[in-house]
């Protein structure tokens, strides 16, 4: 029964109307979009074709160096997509059973509990990661409990990339939570009881029922929380004390350090190209035989 | 202690320098002077700098003293930002604090003005060896507003020798300071200790010295704990890290009271870097600007700045009037001697070769 | 070939009440907080039968079958399953298979799969669980559906998915809530036919949840009228039509005219009552509840059926025979049903009578029975349904 | 299913009552663990906001994160503290206006988006999608070089002089905002009931009508969500507002990194912490507004915050 | 009072089929994509009476609404409302409302503002608002819930305020999507008897939606039955019932026991054919379609109605007299239904017959009418239906 909220009769007046109407409303975004979104990206394609000029900059010309570079230079490419890939998982380990609680354990306090999971995000997230500086700190209460735990008489967590992973999954967890806990809030809980009845134990049934159909969900929250860590430089720069080098940290190097624009683009055009791509393919891969668009990347 | 400099509160209960800046006669004339020679004072600034990088008290004694009513203050946390914004043709600010190697690539794309020195009378008080220096040959473009060293922090309990030279320095990070240095975040920093350790000079962009130097850093690359140009103090302070490639300016901050904190210039010798005030091409406001570039060379002005950020000042007249204790620090102002060894750093961002060791650098985790 | 779907169909006959009861539900309460949903609940199902719980909303039916299922747990008394107390044993370890309301099929797997699902858990095997999905589906009518996704199927195709999907298991007990609900008219009457037919067929006990009274009456070996979570009567279509105890059962099953009143005088033995209703009609009639001891001055409520009466246009006045009852009256509507008139009609003595008329011969309306005409409405004794309650 | 078969699965239930409490022995395991791990996924997500906190009321007068003792004074100097008021009104007076405009773009992109057809759609979908993928900091320089060329063409032209500030940190900020609002109502707008819209029409209400007394109401908890988030990100964005920031635009995380150079005093501690107290005020408001706006449109559970956090 | 409730009901009677028709639908079709959901419709609804569209899911029942509502535009033909043509008036300027089938109450408003809803856009102001309101609910039975939230309500409750905030706008033409459809069954016969008041009592035109035949025959003056976007015959209850066109609505309206065959002899004045039927069986009847030319040989369905059907056990053949048909056959089964009981009878000549008899004496089952009894199956050539499509 798809109806359009305003009915079109076929009077030229009334539908001329309509037209101006509908551009009105896509106007202001669709403007800003090309001005402020598409505009830069040409820009960058133009850069990552330049070269540096002698004060760093750039400078027009028409070289694939920058290209070449790009890809002989790929490493911190890799590590950011490890990065990315762990911290994913991770936010999925940790966020899932609470998504899950949320949804059918939390009973009363749900609306609180999920405030909860939204107030971090209102505390300066660079507070909030020099904050980790102190608790996973040499002299700091959980590295003592891992010494003792261990034996070993120093753990370093700072400056490694566990620290570093810790930091991205505290970083964009809540992202991962949101949407797995609205598709299990969604979720018909009679197909639960079903499956149930047909024998599934719990374990069964949450692999086989919840999980199914957590997907949507399940892709949004991915999505939602690899994209940042791809392009994350601040985290290694605090908690992995400048020795995890990702994609965004390289970003800055060839930006800001080098002031080299033209490669920095190139590795830009780069990053965005093969996230566009396995993004794209992500989901295409998830909608196989769906029905239409159950699974959107938001 | 100094590091609470870094709150107005506790600076304002420090030694009232509005006072004594307007009981300074020459300042006072120079001010009428400079007014004088190009119409009336703005009564806006706009200044692009580093972080607490003036006195508060200097910035109150300025605006009562000119008229000034509104001082605005912004902050970037690299040379690179600053340049970042100006090639961009971002603008709208008076004064900026580059440090001094970036200077000629800024006058040579046009982000300076030519100061004019009859509006500037107390430049008379700048040590001549901070003049005519390559950055700047004439002294056209900049002021010497502050300068330092780069060099070895250590905690001389928390390490057997104590280092001389480069050489000492990687032995420790390979040795006993394993896990425990940090590096500045600073590739033209870094870049300073294999240069040096080879003999090389500093600012070398000839590819054989690079790539000796190359292996050096990769050598070390995995012994290190950090590269970090903000908390390094604070690391050593905590005994996290017993050895630094770093500044001086940490010393009297996040290591105030470590007892055995300790900073040499390696006798291979390493590069000072000098931060200058500088004019931007499309000021708004020069008159004001003028007035301020000249009213914080007064000697007490000047003063209250070192005893306020703890670096060295090029300014010769404001020595006596500094806290005897900071003036005292070697590691503030080093010795004649030690400054002969030091090199002006330069721009070398160019050099791509850098850029790929850097990285090449950043990312060595060693195994 | 549909026989040959499920190769061990029972033996026993569907309506052996005396067999060994599948399900025993011994005094059996259900709170939620305040609310109580099923109240000492008593209840033996037959192997074999077609049990139906027919009530009102809200009366309890599905928490009675959610607690057989395992998916609520008795406040009070206990449930035998096959003779075993099954308290504590979770639902998915307990023999029983429920068809849901709204079928609750998994949309992320096709028929096939969803079918397959029970046989999968106790890990049958490929081939096994092939064989046995393609012979449940063919049983149900849909062989050839298997890779079908569920969303893209008619309601009343995604209903015998569930059925197969449940039936697939060979549950002792066979749950059904309200599953024809869904359905328009014309397909749920096809359904419930096959239903029967199926039941028949396996010779699984169902328990089926309605609150369509014809459904309940088509289809059951055994209605069970619930009201409030209380059970009212249970027994046969014939039983329950023919004998209700109480108002609440004759109203719910069937239409009745109601008449209350009190009785005269009642015979013990025959359980015979002579009624004088509140009209102040004199009326004979039997007490339909056993249980009860109807005395002298009791009041009472008389029903009759509608199609049990019958009207006459009221010339010529014949004389009101022994056991029978005749009262004048005037028709205020008729409603045409096509097989069947409803006739409305305004009495003096026992307010509005409804009279139902098959239409056996031609058209609907006849002579001398428009609105407004005079008739006569009358009925046997035997048609006289005294209710004590 | 024969008898035979039947007794056997009773059998196992009655003979083996170990099976059935191994079983529930599970379920409480289960329970137990959900609740664990929520607990330390809590805790996980707050511990850093509690030591934040503390140190706020460190009475240490240095950059330390040693405690030394209880004490107001931090709280007292950022309030006194005049770079941090510009910050603060800086932050406020950037995430604000950026709140409405991508508010108001995204809702009205929503509405339109479902107005026209494939292509269109399509193509918006993949500039949201973009302007979501790219990173910061290549957005941020793109913009910065955009921005300032189009002013140096816009002063050749006009001799109007158009410098970066407030202004130009908004319209940055507003880009990803849109995409993000944009996706909220669209969400929303994809539940919702159309029927409704046509028993407006039904009932005499012209289109705009419609809109306001229907379309808009339902589409509230998602606007409103859009709106807290959109102010959420502009108010804690940094790389972006580093590089279109102007003369006395410097937001407050502009003033933590800095602080940060030198080593995070308590009055960052201080002001993160009133943030946060503000931010709670500000969702109790935002709590009360719904609940009353619900009493009035009678969703079966009162929208909470948490709902409409929930949206996207 | 309810009467009162609006002050100016229409006084033209509601069956005035000859009156100036309130809706015109002209060969109206409508084509989505490739589905022809509605197909060259020609349609004239009466002032005042209640019409209803009646057909299998699909057959375009709602479309043609939406299309008089002005939620779809005819793709060809055109629609006249109260004698003027309405194309490209958009819905809120056509004075006509509708019942839709979830009831589509605004959930963020109390009963009142839902009902109120339609006025406020007319902005009558608020005392004459809440006036009409008051009378909208007291018609429909729900004065002092105008605070209550909509979703507190039962279904048949809100399907009363649905009705209310149609009706309080007085429209020429009240639109009904299977109001009922969301009702359980006690419920809905309720109702359908109260609608039916309330259109008497109001006047109002009705265009009701359904798919459930009963519920048309019980409340419709004219009922239109849909097959795939055709009209396929249209007229009062009992018209359609007593004589249904074609096999399809035979089969929709009521049950029929269908004898395909051809076409021996007719006479074209009376229209009465006898038919062969395939089972080899003499038959005589009227061809129930006058639009229809019948001729020797055309194949034909004879149908006939349950109830129209007798079975007699068999001993003692009663001479088959004339009129009559009369052939042997054995009960396969007998389902009791309360007021009736439904026998499946197998016949040599004529297949399974249903028989539906009223049990007007007594329990369902009676002597010698058991499962697998020899009976007499008889009617007369009166109940035969003679369908030439
Ligand atoms: N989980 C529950 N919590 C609280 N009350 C409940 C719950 N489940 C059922 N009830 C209440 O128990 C009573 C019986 O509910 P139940 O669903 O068994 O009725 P029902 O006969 O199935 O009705 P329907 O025909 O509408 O399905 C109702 O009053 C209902 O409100
Ligand atoms: N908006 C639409 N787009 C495409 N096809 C449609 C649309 N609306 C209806 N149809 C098709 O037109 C045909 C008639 O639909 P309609 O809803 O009128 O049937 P109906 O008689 O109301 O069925 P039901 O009794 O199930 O409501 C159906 O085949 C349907 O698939
Ligand atoms: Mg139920
Ligand atoms: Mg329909």
């Amino acid at each position: 029964m798809a109806t359009p909220t305003v009915p079109a009769p076929p009077r030229a007046g009334t539908r001329f109307r309509n037209g101006l109407l509908t551009t009105a409303l896509l106007l202001p975004a669709g403007l800003w979009y090309l001005v402020l979104l598409v505009a830069p990206l040409v820009i960058i394609v133009v850069f990552s074709f330049g070269t540096r000029a002698k004060n760093g900059g750039y400078a027009p010309d028409f070289v694939l160096d920058n290209y070449i570079r790009a890809f002989q230079r790929a490493d911190p490419f890799v590590t950011s997509l490890q990065m990315a890939v762990f911290g994913t998982i991770g936010c999925l380990l940790v966020g899932l059973p609470l998504a899950y609680f949320l949804a059918t354990r939390a009973g009363r306090h749900k609306g609180v509990l999920i405030l909860l999971l939204v107030i971090p995000f209102w505390t300066s997230f660079l507070i909030r990661t020099y904050a980790w500086l102190l608790i996973l700190g040499p002299d700091s209460g959980v590295a003592g409990v891992l010494q003792s735990l261990t034996g070993a008489e120093k753990i370093q967590i700072l400056g490694t990339p566990v620290a570093v992973m810790i930091g991205l999954i505290y970083g964009y967890l809540p992202l991962m939570v949101f949407p797995l806990y609205v598709t299990l809030e969604r979720m018909d809980r009679s197909l639960l009881e079903a499956s149930k009845d047909l024998g599934a134990g719990r374990w069964g049934t949450f692999r086989q029922v919840t999980l199914p159909i957590a997907l949507p969900g399940l892709v949004t929250g991915s999505i939602l929380v690899f994209i940042p860590m791809m392009g994350e430089y601040v985290i290694p720069q605090i908690l992995g004390y400048g020795r995890t080098y990702l994609m965004g940290n390289a970003l800055m190097t060839d930006f800001l350090e080098a002031r080299n624009w033209p490669s920095g683009s190139a590795r830009a055009v780069f990053l965005i190209v093969i996230m566009v791509v396995t993004i794209a393919g992500y989901v295409w891969f998830l909608n196989r035989g769906r029905r239409t668009r159950e699974v959107s990347v938001l | 202690s100094p590091g609470s400099s870094a709150s107005p509160a506790v600076s304002a209960a420090a030694p009232t320098t509005a006072g004594s800046a307007a009981a300074t006669p020459e300042a006072s004339a120079a001010a009428s002077a400079s007014a004088a020679a190009a119409g009336p004072i703005e009564s806006e600034l706009f200044m692009y700098n580093w972080s607490e990088y003036i006195s508060l008290d200097n910035i109150e004694a300025f605006k009562a003293k000119y008229g000034v009513t509104t001082f605005k203050y912004d902050i970037y946390d690299s040379n690179d930002v600053l340049l970042a914004k100006l090639q961009a043709g971002a603008t709208g600010y008076d004064i900026a604090a580059p440090t001094a190697e970036y200077v000629p690539g800024m006058v040579e794309q046009g982000f300076l003005q030519k100061l004019d020195k009859s509006r500037l009378p107390n430049l008379v008080n700048i040590d001549p060896k901070f003049k005519g220096l390559w950055w700047d040959p004439n002294d056209e473009y900049q002021i010497p507003k502050d300068f330092g060293t780069t060099g070895v922090l250590y905690r001389e309990t928390m390490i057997p020798t104590v280092p001389k030279t480069w050489k000492d320095f990687y032995d420790l990070i390979k040795g006993p300071a394993s896990g425990k240095t940090v590096f500045v975040d600073s590739m033209g920093d870094v870049f300073v200790f294999p240069l040096k350790m080879l003999g090389f000079s500093a600012n070398s962009v000839v590819k054989e010295e690079l790539d000796q130097a190359r292996t050096i850093l990769l050598d070390v690359a995995p012994h290190l704990l950090a590269l970090d140009s903000n908390k390094y103090g604070e690391k050593m302070a905590k005994g996290e890290a017993s050895l630094a490639l770093g500044w001086t300016g940490v010393l009297t901050q996040d290591m105030a009271d470590t007892p055995d904190k300790g900073y040499v210039v390696p006798t291979e010798g390493s590069i000072f870097w000098l931060d200058t005030w500088v004019l931007l091409a499309e000021a708004p406001h020069p008159n004001a600007a003028y007035a301020f570039l000249d009213f914080i060379q007064d000697p007490a002005i000047q003063a209250e700045e070192t005893n306020y950020n703890n670096y060295g000042t090029p300014n010769d007249k404001a020595k006596p009037l500094v806290d005897p204790k900071v003036l005292a620090d070697p590691a503030v102002f080093p010795p004649d001697a030690v400054f002969a060894l030091l090199e002006g750093s330069q721009d070398t961002s160019a050099s791509t070769q850098r850029t790929d060791i850097w990285e090449e650098f950043k990312q060595h985790r060693g195994g | 070939m549909a026989a040959s779907a499920l190769p061990e169909p029972r033996r026993d006959p569907p309506t052996a009440s005396d067999a060994a009861p599948d399900v025993e539900i011994i005094g059996v309460t259900k709170r939620f907080g305040d609310v109580t949903a099923v109240d000492r609940m008593d209840l033996r199902i037959a192997r074999g039968a077609f049990y139906s719980l027919l009530g009102p909303s809200g009366c309890g039916k599905t928490t009675t079958l959610r607690m057989i299922a395992g998916f609520e747990q008795p406040t009070e008394g206990e449930i035998l399953l096959a003779g075993a107390p099954i308290a504590g044993v979770p639902p998915y370890q307990r023999n029983v298979n429920t068809v849901f309301q709204h079928y609750a099929l998994f949309p992320h797997m096709d028929v096939a799969r969803n079918v397959g699902y029970g046989l999968r858990q106790k890990r049958i095997g490929k081939a096994e669980e092939a064989r046995r999905v393609g012979e449940a589906l063919t049983l149900v009518r849909l062989d050839g559906y298997g890779a079908r996704r569920t969303w893209e199927m008619s309601g009343g195709q995604q209903q015998r998915v569930a059925l197969a999907r449940a039936l697939v298991n060979r549950p002792t007990v066979l749950l059904l809530d309200e599953p024809l609900g869904a359905l328009d008219l014309k397909l749920r009457k096809e359904m419930q036919l096959e239903l029967k037919a199926l039941q028949r067929e396996v010779g699984i006990t169902f328990v089926y949840v309605t609150h369509d009274q014809e459904e309940a009456l088509t289809m059951s070996d055994t209605i069970v009228v619930m009201r409030d979570g209380l059970i009212q009567q249970q027994g046969g279509p014939t039983e329950l039509y023919e004998r209700p105890v109480n108002r609440f059962v004759a109203d719910f099953i069937g239409t009745s005219n109601f008449m209350p009143g009190t009785i005269e005088e009642v015979d013990p033995a025959t359980r015979l009552a002579a009624v004088r209703t509140d009209g102040g009609l004199a009326i004979r009639g039997r007490v339909t509840d056993d249980a009860a001891t109807p005395a002298i001055g009791d009041a009472v409520t008389v029903a009759t059926r509608p199609e049990r009466l019958e009207a006459v246009p009221a010339e010529g006045h014949l004389p009101s025979t022994e056991g029978w009852t005749a009262i004048p009256g005037r028709i205020h509507q008729g409603t045409y049903l096509g097989d069947t008139t409803e006739f409305r009609i305004q009495t003096d003595l026992a307010g509005e009578l409804i009279v139902r008329r098959q239409n056996a011969t031609g058209a609907g309306a006849s002579a001398g029975m428009g609105p407004g005409d005079p008739v006569l409405v009358r009925w046997r004794d035997a048609a006289n349904l005294v209710l004590v309650a | 299913m024969t008898a035979p078969a039947v007794a056997r699965a009773a059998g196992r239930d009655v003979r083996r009552p170990a099976a059935r409490r191994r079983i529930d022995r599970w379920g409480a395991l289960v329970e137990v663990y959900f609740r664990a791990h929520a607990a330390l996924t809590y805790a996980f997500l707050f511990l850093p906001i509690l030591v934040v906190v503390v140190l706020a009321f460190n009475a240490t007068t240095r950059a330390t994160t040693n405690w030394e003792g209880f004490s107001l004074r931090w709280f007292g100097i950022a309030l006194g503290d005049e770079v941090v008021q510009s910050a603060l009104s800086n932050s406020f007076w950037i995430a604000v206006p950026n709140a409405f405009l991508a508010t108001a773009f995204g809702t009205m992109a929503a509405l339109g988006l479902q107005r026209v057809g494939k292509r269109i759609r399509l193509g918006f979908d993949v500039l949201t999608y973009m302007s979501i993928i790219v990173p910061e900091i290549v957005i941020a320089l793109a913009t910065l070089i955009l921005f300032a060329t189009t002013f140096d063409a816009i002063e050749s032209w006009t001799g109007i002089k158009l410098k970066f500030g407030r202004e130009t940190i908004i319209a940055a900020h507003v880009l990803f905002n849109t995409s993000l609002v944009l996706l909220l109502v669209r969400a929303r707008l994809s539940g919702m009931d159309r029927t409704l819209v046509d028993a407006s029409a039904d009932l005499f209400a012209t289109p705009w009508r419609t809109f306001r007394q229907i379309t808009f109401p339902q589409l509230l908890p998602a606007i409103v969500a859009g709106f807290l988030l959109s102010f959420t990100f502009s108010f804690d964005d940094f790389v972006i507002t580093t590089f279109v920031s102007g003369p006395g635009s410097s937001t407050l995380p502009l003033f933590i990194f800095g602080q940060v150079k030198r080593g995070v005093t308590p009055e960052t501690n201080a002001v993160a912490t009133m943030m946060l107290a503000f931010t709670l005020a500000m969702l109790l408001v935002g709590q009360l507004v719904l609940a009353w706006q619900a009493r009035r449109s009678g969703r079966r559970s009162a929208a909470s915050m948490a709902q409409i956090v929930t949206e996207g």
